[in-house]
């Protein structure tokens, strides 16, 4: 294992910033985020690993607003031009496990054989990711409950697997990529591999029988019993590592525009809403089943995980306090 | 920016103008043969009352530097009070706007008659250059730069 | 520089269009027209199978999902009805030859052709809805010894409305082993065919056939399912198709979905028995 | 606060048995101590979820709304700005009067949730930032009351923070909402959770009239906040919820009060939320106005 003692994390972060770009978790003005590590070294934002960030990392992949490509309409032309490739690899520094395990669920849609998403992948493939391992959850953390592994980030993200011991950080490159991005690090220290200690989880359940007990509740009252408080905002929704539902929307500027992909919210009434006006799913009970159904169950049906990894955000953000948790326990009864 | 592109600054200056009064004096200004700086782009609207705060803040957003609502005097309304509630409304999006940081000079609402051309004249011509020695508007505005290859056209 | 090879796998990015240019546009009713619909360098835009669906779009308007009616060997055909408040379909009627528009595709599932194969089949379809039915009734015609008799049942609100006339009253009748029945709901001067509504006319005809294809406005759908299930077609055999909001057209948007299907990915079309199976949320 | 909390149950209870209401819309407590989340009531045997503590932040009344075409008759627990609330969406004519019965709940002030979650157990969890200046903590109107009126901590309205920024330069207040904006994710909630924000159909849900992008930049951020606040000018009853539910803790009131603030000075001191009836600041005028427009 190498080791970094916490007091130099800048330098640390520096020498890679050299050659990647380097995104990290910061605390903007009481919004926490990833964000270029230039920010943190020109003072706009702050550092921030005490926990987790309010705005997932899904953002390094399905940013909020992206540009798909660009289009010039004129007269009866028509030209589409795609948009440029990265030019450069980029690091993301503490994503944590609970957040490594949704980044999986992402790559089972958008790297799906049949439509792959290249934008999507372009960025999967030229990320190196630093997984932190949690040693304090928050009272609303279940990550456990929903299969991630407290110890080991999710393998098929995570290039380095960092840890966090009194006042040094350990790195173990769990990847090709992330040996060489390690090995191109000068300065780090050395020492056997071992784990930190961790604090135990205090929401605890068994969701393996969830899909099965959930596909007859369809009409089951406890979707009013529920849905009654949803506000239909989309905090849920957008502070959430899996959801991942987007808008195509258009930036016109004269003869030249830009189609733009946009975060989407199923609590939203626009989502579904078709042009002669037919709504298929009305109102907060619709929508909040639909949200809680493909997280728990629909998902699950098509691709054998669930698309709740446990992080404990909409729990945390909900402005009406309406637990996943809650419901989950209640289901399994 | 260099003083000199301060210079050859040519402000963007959109005005909405009601289509009972100031339209009509818009037009009267030209067929007066008055001269003033080509820099507005005319909107007409049934009612001063009908321009939503929304025009406003969109067109700076959009690259618009100054903005002009104009409308029947107070009590001329065609509608009767359509005015009235457009100076209660833009008393308060001009606080608003220097709230948010825009030079509330640039935008203003002035009351123009069919009959009063030559005030039309003159309050574009002097709101161009009160624009313009303010200086183009950087506040609020949605950058986006779309840049396409240019195609042939046979038209 | 591209610093991997990332998309090298897959060249085409599924969510952004070809261009595509409009070589005729044809006008079926008062409200239906067909474009036709080729790539610049005159090749046919992509290879669809009955029943699959294409994105057309024009980038600055918006995009929405059509089925292709028809194909031929430099070309796809789209009918597109036009909705009074559609802001796309209504700038769609209004284009003229030469048009560059955006297209992509082909998606959806399509017909099960397989399924189809070897048996007597009823067509029923109302207004615009013979759209995705032709390109499966083509389909059969092409390779005709693979299927066996086909009935084609169709309703229109009145004689103008009646889209592909030339195929109804020309093209299809000549085709042997086949029957077409058309109506229209009221009765009109000029008009001497039968006068009524589709599911009634379904239940009057009383096909003998093996399996349905149903497509239509989705009162038809509703009133015609039951129709053909007492006529004794088993619930796999009663085919229909679905409409939802769709965006992105390869099931990841999301907004699609019925319990775990994307009507995008995995419908338009399903069958009754599919269909028994989801939640009642469409 | 227990007094109040059995006073609640007790009037709930009396409510459901006698028929008198068939729903209780009240509080109960949620996952963490500082979640105070609604409840719906519909069955007398369920009164003792029902709680009154310092979190019980949320305005019951616009979930009247659900109910306006309904058969229930909804009871709910109101604190002062709730009961504004109720006057505001009674006056939007967005919920019925007649099912729905008021139970006032005089209010000390709540407590800050966002800051508590912060603050280690036990330690001192200061007001939330409206109720500190908050002049109505009794109701204004109710069909009943339980508990007895509080005496008002503020009498006059504390523009201090607006006043804070008006003194600031144009660049600096231009740098200073691009900062807080560029925060917005554009979740919605402070709409959804403002009694004011009552339109069946908003703007801000049809992107295809091109009115508003989904692009997400400080610059399309700030546009719907401003718009958000002029639609809410005049009407706002300072209730701070939006505020209250932002993930990104925006400051959203510093909009709405620099209007509440503006209409005071310029056509006269005016009071959201105390009647049912009338005119608002934005759909009314004097002759007399200020006139800045010759």
């Amino acid at each position: 294992m190498k080791t970094v003692e916490k007091a130099k994390l800048d330098g640390f972060l520096g020498q890679l910033a050299q050659k990647y770009s380097v995104l990290v978790p910061v605390d903007y003005n009481g919004l926490t985020q990833f964000a270029p590590y230039s920010q943190v070294q020109e003072g706009v934002s702050k550092l921030y690993l005490d926990g987790n960030v309010t705005v997932s990392p899904k953002t390094v992949y399905l940013p909020q607003s992206e540009a798909m490509y660009k289009f010039r309409a004129q007269g009866k032309k028509l030209a589409i031009e795609e948009m440029p490739a990265m030019d450069k690899q980029q690091v993301v520094f503490g994503v944590r496990h609970c957040d490594t395990k949704a980044i999986q669920c992402l790559d089972k849609v958008f790297l799906d054989e049949k439509f792959e998403d290249p934008q999507y992948k372009e960025k999967r493939e030229n990320t190196i990711v630093f997984s932190l391992a949690c040693n304090n959850p928050k009272a609303t953390c279940f990550c456990e409950s929903m299969g991630v592994d407290r110890a080991h980030a999710e393998a098929s993200v995570a290039d380095v697997q960092v840890y966090e011991f009194g006042d040094t950080y350990g790195f173990v490159a769990v990847s090709d990529k992330g040996k060489a991005c390690l090995d191109a690090v000068s300065g780090l220290g050395e020492a056997a591999d071992k784990l930190p200690d961790q604090k135990p989880q205090e929401v605890k359940f068994d969701p393996s029988e969830l899909p099965a007990k959930l596909k007859g509740m369809f009409e089951d009252p406890i979707w009013d019993e529920y849905s009654f408080k949803c506000l239909n905002c989309g905090t849920c929704t957008y502070v959430c590592p899996t959801c991942h539902c987007f808008d195509i929307n258009n930036k016109i500027r004269g003869e030249v525009g830009m189609k733009m992909r946009t975060w989407d919210s199923c609590m939203f009434a626009e989502y579904t809403l078709m042009a002669g006006g037919h709504q298929p799913r009305q109102g907060k009970k619709e929508r909040v089943r639909n949200r809680f159904l493909h997280k728990l169950q629909y998902f699950n049906e098509k691709h054998d995980m669930f698309l709740c990894i446990g992080c404990g955000r909409c729990v945390a953000k909900c402005p009406v306090n309406l637990d996943i948790t809650k419901f989950i326990k209640q289901v399994i009864g | 920016m260099s003083n000199n592109a301060v210079e050859n600054f040519e402000p963007k200056i959109l005005v909405f103008a009601c289509n009972w009064c100031t339209y009509a004096g818009a037009d009267l200004a030209g067929t007066s043969r008055l001269q003033y700086p080509p820099n507005v782009r005319v909107l007409r609207v049934p009612c001063s009352c009908r321009v939503n705060p929304q025009f406003v803040l969109r067109a700076f957003q959009r690259g618009i530097d100054g903005v002009l609502v104009a409308g029947c005097h107070p009590g001329d309304c065609h509608y009767t009070t359509g005015n009235y509630y457009t100076r209660r409304r833009f008393l308060l999006i001009t606080r608003m706007m220097d709230y948010m940081g825009i030079d509330s000079r640039r935008f203003h609402t002035r009351w123009i008659s069919g009959a009063e051309g030559p005030k039309f004249q003159q309050v574009v011509t002097e709101m161009i250059n009160e624009v313009k020695a303010i200086g183009p508007n950087d506040k609020f505005r949605d950058d986006a730069k779309i840049e396409v290859k240019a195609v042939e056209t046979n038209e | 520089m591209k610093t991997a090879s990332a998309s090298d796998v897959l060249k085409i990015n599924n969510l952004v269009p070809k261009v595509g240019v409009l070589k005729e546009i044809l006008d079926e009713t008062p409200d239906v027209k067909t474009f036709r619909i080729s790539t610049p360098e005159g090749e046919r835009p992509f290879t669809p199978m009955p029943g699959q669906l294409g994105m057309y779009s024009m980038p600055a308007i918006g995009e929405a999902m059509f089925s292709v009616t028809n194909y031929g060997e430099d070309y796809i055909d789209m009918s597109i009805k036009k909705y009074n408040d559609g802001v796309l379909t209504s700038v769609l009627h209004g284009l003229e030859i030469g048009q560059e528009v955006g297209i992509r595709g082909p998606y959806g599932n399509g017909f099960p052709i397989e399924q189809f194969k070897g048996k007597d089949i009823v067509f029923v379809a109302g207004g615009i809805g013979l759209a995705p039915v032709r390109s499966l009734i083509l389909y059969c015609m092409r390779n005709r010894e693979d299927f066996g008799k086909l009935t084609i049942i169709y309703g229109g609100r009145s004689k103008e409305d009646l889209c592909f006339k030339d195929d109804l009253f020309e093209n299809w009748p000549k085709v042997p082993n086949t029957e077409v029945f058309v109506t229209i709901d009221r009765p009109q001067e000029g008009w001497d065919g039968h006068v009524g509504f589709v599911p009634d006319y379904v239940k009057e005809i009383a096909p003998n056939a093996q399996i349905a294809a149903v497509c239509g406005p989705p009162i038809l759908i509703k009133l015609t399912l039951p129709i053909l299930s007492q006529m004794g077609l088993p619930d796999e055999d009663i085919i229909t198709t679905l409409e939802l909001r769709m965006k992105c057209g390869i099931g990841k948007c999301g907004r699609c979905n019925i319990g775990s299907c994307y009507v995008c990915l995995d419908g338009p079309v399903f069958s009754q028995a599919q269909l028994n199976d989801m939640p009642k949320e469409y | 606060m227990s007094n109040i909390q059995n006073e609640m149950r007790a009037v709930a209870k009396e409510l459901l048995e006698s028929g008198k209401a068939t729903v209780v819309l009240g509080w109960e407590k949620g996952t963490m101590p500082y979640d105070s989340t609604p409840v719906m009531i519909r069955s007398a045997a369920d009164v003792d979820k029902l709680i009154w503590d310092e979190y019980c932040l949320q305005n019951l009344s616009t979930y009247l709304i659900d109910f306006i075409n309904s058969e229930d008759k909804v009871a709910i627990f109101a604190k002062g700005c709730d009961t504004r609330a109720y006057n505001r969406l009674v006056h939007d004519k967005r919920i019925n009067p007649e099912n729905s019965i008021v139970i006032g709940v005089p209010c000390s002030g709540m407590k800050n949730p966002k800051v508590a979650a912060k603050t280690p157990a036990g330690a001192e969890v200061p007001m939330a930032n409206a109720c500190k200046e908050c002049r109505y903590p009794n109701p204004v109107a109710c069909d009943q009351k339980i508990g007895s009126d509080v005496t008002p901590w503020c009498t006059a309205k504390d523009f201090s923070d607006v006043e804070a920024i008006e003194a600031m330069d144009a660049d600096a207040k231009a740098a200073f909402w691009k900062e807080q904006y560029s925060k917005c994710i554009r979740c919605y909630a402070c709409r959804n959770i403002c009694p004011a924000c009552n339109c069946t159909n908003c703007i801000f849900d049809q992107s295809a009239s091109g009115w508003c992008s989904k692009d997400v930049n400080a610059s399309e951020n700030q546009f719907y906040g401003v718009t958000r606040a002029f639609h809410v000018a005049g009407r706002c009853i300072e209730c701070g919820q939006c505020e209250a539910v932002c993930p990104s803790d925006v400051p959203i009131m510093l909009m709405n009060k620099k209007f509440i603030k503006d209409i005071d000075t310029l056509f006269g001191n005016y009071e959201a939320g105390l009647v049912t009836e009338g005119t608002t600041p934005l759909n009314s005028y004097q002759v007399a106005d200020p006139e800045e427009f010759m």
